[in-house]
């Protein structure tokens, strides 16, 4: 199979279903003439044209709204979201009118839309321009919420987001756009609602999502080679839909978990995995859900700070190991 | 879930009661005082409509917010009177007249403020979420301001897809002062410059947002003038005047669907009732100044051109309040009738296609 | 004591601190000539003028962003969000400045603000107007965020929040505001980071916030009645800082929990509580901890449906019954 | 935190470097000789300081964003000139200058660039979030028009506080089309109206918000214009031309201060240099344009006035620039050699007061 990049994948995921479907059209900050702040549009105004390749004022609520009401017309437009730190700005569209116009409406109307753009931290960008929105935007029924992280998921994902009649919150892993990966030529859509078992194994189960899943899959080595325990990782990927059933089924086997997340502690989308596998599989569980999360504090500039501020690979073994009653020394 | 109706070439739309034939003939506009009758009979349906929502909601019948159109009919009146199929109106939640003058079944929209299961929107939106989109409306919405960049985006739309529709976007003068206003508006004239925003903008300027008075909300109070900074042409209007805002507005709607560009109709108008359900004491403004606008009343103003004119008589007049009390007592008996939606719509209409619902019951 | 309702409690608070500090000040939209929508701060424009207390256009983002740099200017603004479902417009100052400009100027600044509104649905204002944004707010590190539920608790926490120098977003029982209770002249200010223990028990802990705490209250009595059960009730009362202790000093009694919240269920509070509880107090839980939430859906309008879509005192008890192993019918 | 600095009486500031009293007497403005020489110096401190931050970035010893001020550099340092003690200048990410002409110690600024914990503010903000509050410099903001508020707000605080101090505020062209923007300049303006309100608002009008040109994002394209909308007043410059902005600086900086009433002026301007670190490719301009405006190069315009009008000869021009690139050498040093901030100190200023920090660790 050929290898990718995450850039190029999600790019490919665009242009196979512009090519497919008149409907489609982007939108976003400089996502034409300059080519894309992150290259992912680069070179698509000359292909598509400047109707469906859309350059926008600096205006996120405005440009967002207007996707909305274009997808409520029967177009499927997506909206690059240049970071989305930027989308606190267009917060009231997307969870005031692209959330629910179809429940206010009795099902009138449909809104087949994607924001993407990227998430997460990890590029010294500080406190303004570090945040992972999973949890918050996975909070709004009417939305969906992907974070897909290799480059097959981000082509399948986003040709299933763009198909999808509903609002898609399409979280990228930023850090990560060049990253490769394989992916399939054509049609490789990954359906919303299934979490990925990135890694098999028996002793702990380690939950996580966007780029904490390479961190996880890191210490599953780690622990293999260092303690003799076989971790399982499994990549949520879907927010919203959760698939609650593949992480029930892993700590059933495993009987233990740590949940590790870039975000902040506080009704993270690892509180949720907590909440609910201390839910359904009570029973099974030998130990606490763990939780390993981003310090509690906005992001901090210094190179040395920010790695302080994330989850690391010692973290994230020492709570595996606390999970498992092994000595943390 | 909309009345059968009939609609007019020229896109004038008329409530199941009054089938259009009557007062025009297939796409030639109608005489004048033929027009304005049926228009007067818009006019007393959306007053009436009105007052008896007042009462629905005095009587506990009616629940949440109740923002009612009583003073500013002529403004929603006219314009509609320009609307064509394919057009889309949007607007905020003081929306009852929009639905009832594009044929909805007043029966349907009563229903929809009662809660009940058989209303516009199977009793999920209420008052400030009317929808029908068979219709042309496109809604009801309750963020002030927040609706302003889907109507942009409704343009938009309609030329990418290569139709000749317009957008009517509703708006209060206190959404002016809202973030989303300038984007969209910056948005829309961006875009009319190469003819991808055929949007009429409506200024509904009843000068009270809420209980602020435009002075107390910008230094500069010509809210049409606002749009200069967006490249859009803007005019103003009398909006208590039925005939100088039909004139306008079938002339600016076919401005706009010939440009492709936005336009802007600011409409001077005022609301003689309370702003919403909760605005008892009214200490913004003079009951002085309501008496004032009352003797300018659009209905008032029309009855007595009617009169004037002989195009009617008192007991013509007295007629067609009786028939759109009629009209509008069916809807109020429907509603009340009506049994409320059935505990499982709750959760339809969350998710569009395969996963209808999704999540936990 | 003086009976007072909430909303006089509230106003008290506000007046109170108005006259010992003339650097606080008051904004928002109605709040001055036309009293208020909620009439909480009818009359204060006569008692203050209109430099203390500004009617503000229609502009959420605006005004609160001004009431930051005021904030940050030695004045302590009280901003009245007319219900916090608008907040989303002022969603990017308030977690882009308010929340992180202390840290991100290396603690240069303060800002003293309060953000203050009624939360939470309940009386059929459908989609748009009906928002519990208790963890949305508390995900953010550098604001507080309190949900008081008594006349008494919200005199007392917002006196604590004026002179909180940080900024606190104050999210008020929207639905109780005529409720009476008892509230002391003068100075009862109510410490953040506490929850309230509201009614002792010993078989099972309820907790919740907000209008759901008086449902908790009244399941209580019934499971008192009916299953001659005793019900702990704790109103967790301030959401960031969130008082762990006494969560999970409660369930080291009781063995069970069960945490009701109006909120939607993914990545509310009660995941959040859930997943501390499982934590900090596994070996004492005898059941999982259960989850009370308001259904996944936008809030309807019709009143039947409303009530459908939030928790009541069936869902409650029943949780708390299988929680005990009860049979539930 | 910030160098010690001296400052003269209208309120002039000056870098640790250049001790004031040469080139000004207590109060009174200097010879225009002087001034020009003195604002000189600061126009290549500037400009030495972001070559040296090009250079540090592309070492890899700047991590994150870096937006520089090349070729807008007569704007902050015109306007800075009017700035007086106890009055606030707030702007976005480009925010180098302003610590810098403000009284900074260029060490720390360049220190806060590298990360260090002897940067202006302990290494936590990095090169968009500059403050030293003490100098005045409210900030260094990365959300494009975000910060907008905060300064008139700012504006309304110190009149409240009856103080006569203003706020200078500076945006960019991109930033105009954000609603934060709309809803700020309409508090600014009504506020003004009341003499709530001394704001002076600085649009540094550099012809692109990153690679879109103010034609392509607006169809309305004078900017200053736009302040109509909100009743302010507004004037432009050639923001290319010092000895232009100066005058217009002080002059409006009096008038907002006197009248309590905002003013705004639109600096033309325009950044030689990329958008920011990352924009390669600069498809969306041609290498011709920017050669034309180079030929307008504030810095190059004002050498030519200072040998035309024999104030200085390329030998006291060369001193100059050598001993900026001293002061600047040193900063870069200091900020190498400096250390990062201890770890602890991430998790101090989330909160202020008794429980500094909250949360688990
Ligand atoms: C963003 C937002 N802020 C506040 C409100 C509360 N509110 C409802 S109607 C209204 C006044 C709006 O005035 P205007 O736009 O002039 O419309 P009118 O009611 O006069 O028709 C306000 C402030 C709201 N719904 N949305
Ligand atoms: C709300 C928001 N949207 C997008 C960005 C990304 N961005 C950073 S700078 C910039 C251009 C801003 O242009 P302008 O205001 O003209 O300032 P200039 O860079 O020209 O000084 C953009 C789009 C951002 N930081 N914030
Ligand atoms: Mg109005
Ligand atoms: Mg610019």
């Amino acid at each position: 199979m050929p290898e990718k990049t995450y850039r190029e994948a999600l790019r490919e995921a665009m242009v196979q279903e512009m090519e497919n479907d008149e409907s489609v059209l982007l939108m976003g900050e400089d996502i034409g003439v300059y080519g894309g702040t992150h290259l992912i549009t680069d070179g698509l105004l000359d292909m598509f044209g400047p109707r469906r390749v859309v350059d926008t004022p600096i205006s996120e609520g405005g440009f967002t709204g207007a996707a909305v009401g274009m997808a409520m017309t029967g177009l499927k437009p997506i909206v690059e979201m240049m970071t989305w730190n930027f989308s606190f700005l267009a917060a009231d569209q997307i969870i005031q009118n692209a959330a629910k116009v179809r429940y206010f409406s009795g099902g009138q109307v449909e809104v087949p839309l994607v924001i993407r753009g990227p998430n997460g931290g990890g590029v010294q960008l500080s406190a303004q321009h570090t945040h992972s929105l999973e949890n918050m935007y996975g909070h709004f029924p009417g939305l969906k919420v992907v974070s897909p992280v290799t480059p097959n998921d981000v082509k399948g994902m986003m040709l299933t987001a763009i198909r999808d009649p509903n609002p898609v919150i399409f979280l990228e892993a930023g850090a990560l756009y060049g990253t490769k990966g394989e992916v399939p030529e054509g049609d490789n859509a990954v359906p919303f609602g299934k979490a990925r078992v990135a890694r098999e194994g028996d002793d702990v189960t380690l939950v996580s999502y966007g780029r904490q899943v390479n961190l996880c899959m890191r210490v599953a080595d780690k622990l293999e080679e260092e303690d003799d325990v076989s971790a399982e990782v499994i990549d949520v990927r879907s927010i919203r839909p959760l698939d609650e059933e593949t992480l029930v089924e892993s700590v059933k086997k495993t009987h233990r978990a740590v949940a590790v997340q870039e975000q902040w502690r506080y009704f993270g989308v690892a509180s949720e995995v907590a909440a609910i596998i201390q839910d359904k599989a009570f029973d099974y569980l030998d130990a606490p859900v763990e939780r390993v999360s981003g310090a509690e504090t906005p992001a901090p500039f210094a190179r040395n700070l920010e790695l302080a501020a994330f989850p690391n690979e010692d973290m994230v073994a020492d709570a595996a190991r606390r999970v498992l009653y092994e000595k943390v020394v | 879930m909309s009345a059968e109706n009939e609609r007019t070439g020229d896109g004038g739309v008329e409530t199941q009661e009054e089938p259009r034939e009557e007062s025009r003939d297939g796409g030639a506009v109608a005489t004048d005082g033929e027009h304005l009758v049926e228009l007067y009979k818009n006019m007393i349906l959306i007053r009436t409509f009105e007052e008896a929502t007042q009462r629905g909601f005095r009587q506990g019948k009616i629940g949440g917010y109740l923002h009612v159109y009583i003073g500013q009919e002529a403004v929603a009146t006219g314009f509609i009177d320009a609307y064509k199929e394919g057009d889309r109106v949007i607007t905020a939640y003081r929306d009852h007249p929009f639905p009832l003058l594009l044929g909805s079944d007043p029966k349907s929209v009563m229903a929809e403020l009662y809660g009940k299961g058989t209303g516009l929107v199977k009793g999920k939106g209420g008052s400030m979420h009317l929808f029908d989109v068979e219709n042309g409306l496109y809604g009801g919405y309750g963020i002030v301001g927040g609706h302003i960049p889907l109507g942009v985006g409704f343009a938009y739309a309609m030329k990418y897809q290569e139709t000749d529709h317009i957008c009517q976007l509703y708006l209060g003068d206190g959404a002016i002062n809202n973030g989303a206003f300038h984007e969209a508006a910056n948005l829309s004239g961006l875009w009319g410059r190469d003819g991808m925003n055929p949007c009429l903008w409506i200024i509904e300027n009843n000068q009270y947002g809420m209980g602020t008075s435009v002075a107390r909300s910008t230094a500069m109070t010509d809210l049409g003038a606002k749009f200069d900074a967006y490249g859009i042409e803007h005019e103003k209007v009398d909006g208590m005047d039925l005939e100088a805002v039909l004139e306008v507005a079938h002339r600016t709607a076919d401005k706009v669907r010939e440009t492709g560009q936005p336009y802007v109709v600011e409409a001077l108008t005022y609301r003689t009732a309370p702003h919403g359900s909760a605005d008892f004491f009214e200490k913004y403004r003079t009951k002085d100044e309501v008496k004032k606008w009352r003797q300018r009343d659009p209905v008032g103003q029309l009855e007595h051109k009617l009169l004037e004119r002989e195009i009617l008589d008192e007991d013509a007049l007295e007629e067609i309040r009786a028939e759109m009390k009629e009209t509008i007592d069916e809807a109020t008996n429907f509603a009340d009738e009506s049994e409320e939606p059935s505990v499982e719509e709750l959760y339809t209409d969350v998710y569009a296609g395969e996963d209808e619902y999704m999540g936990e019951e």
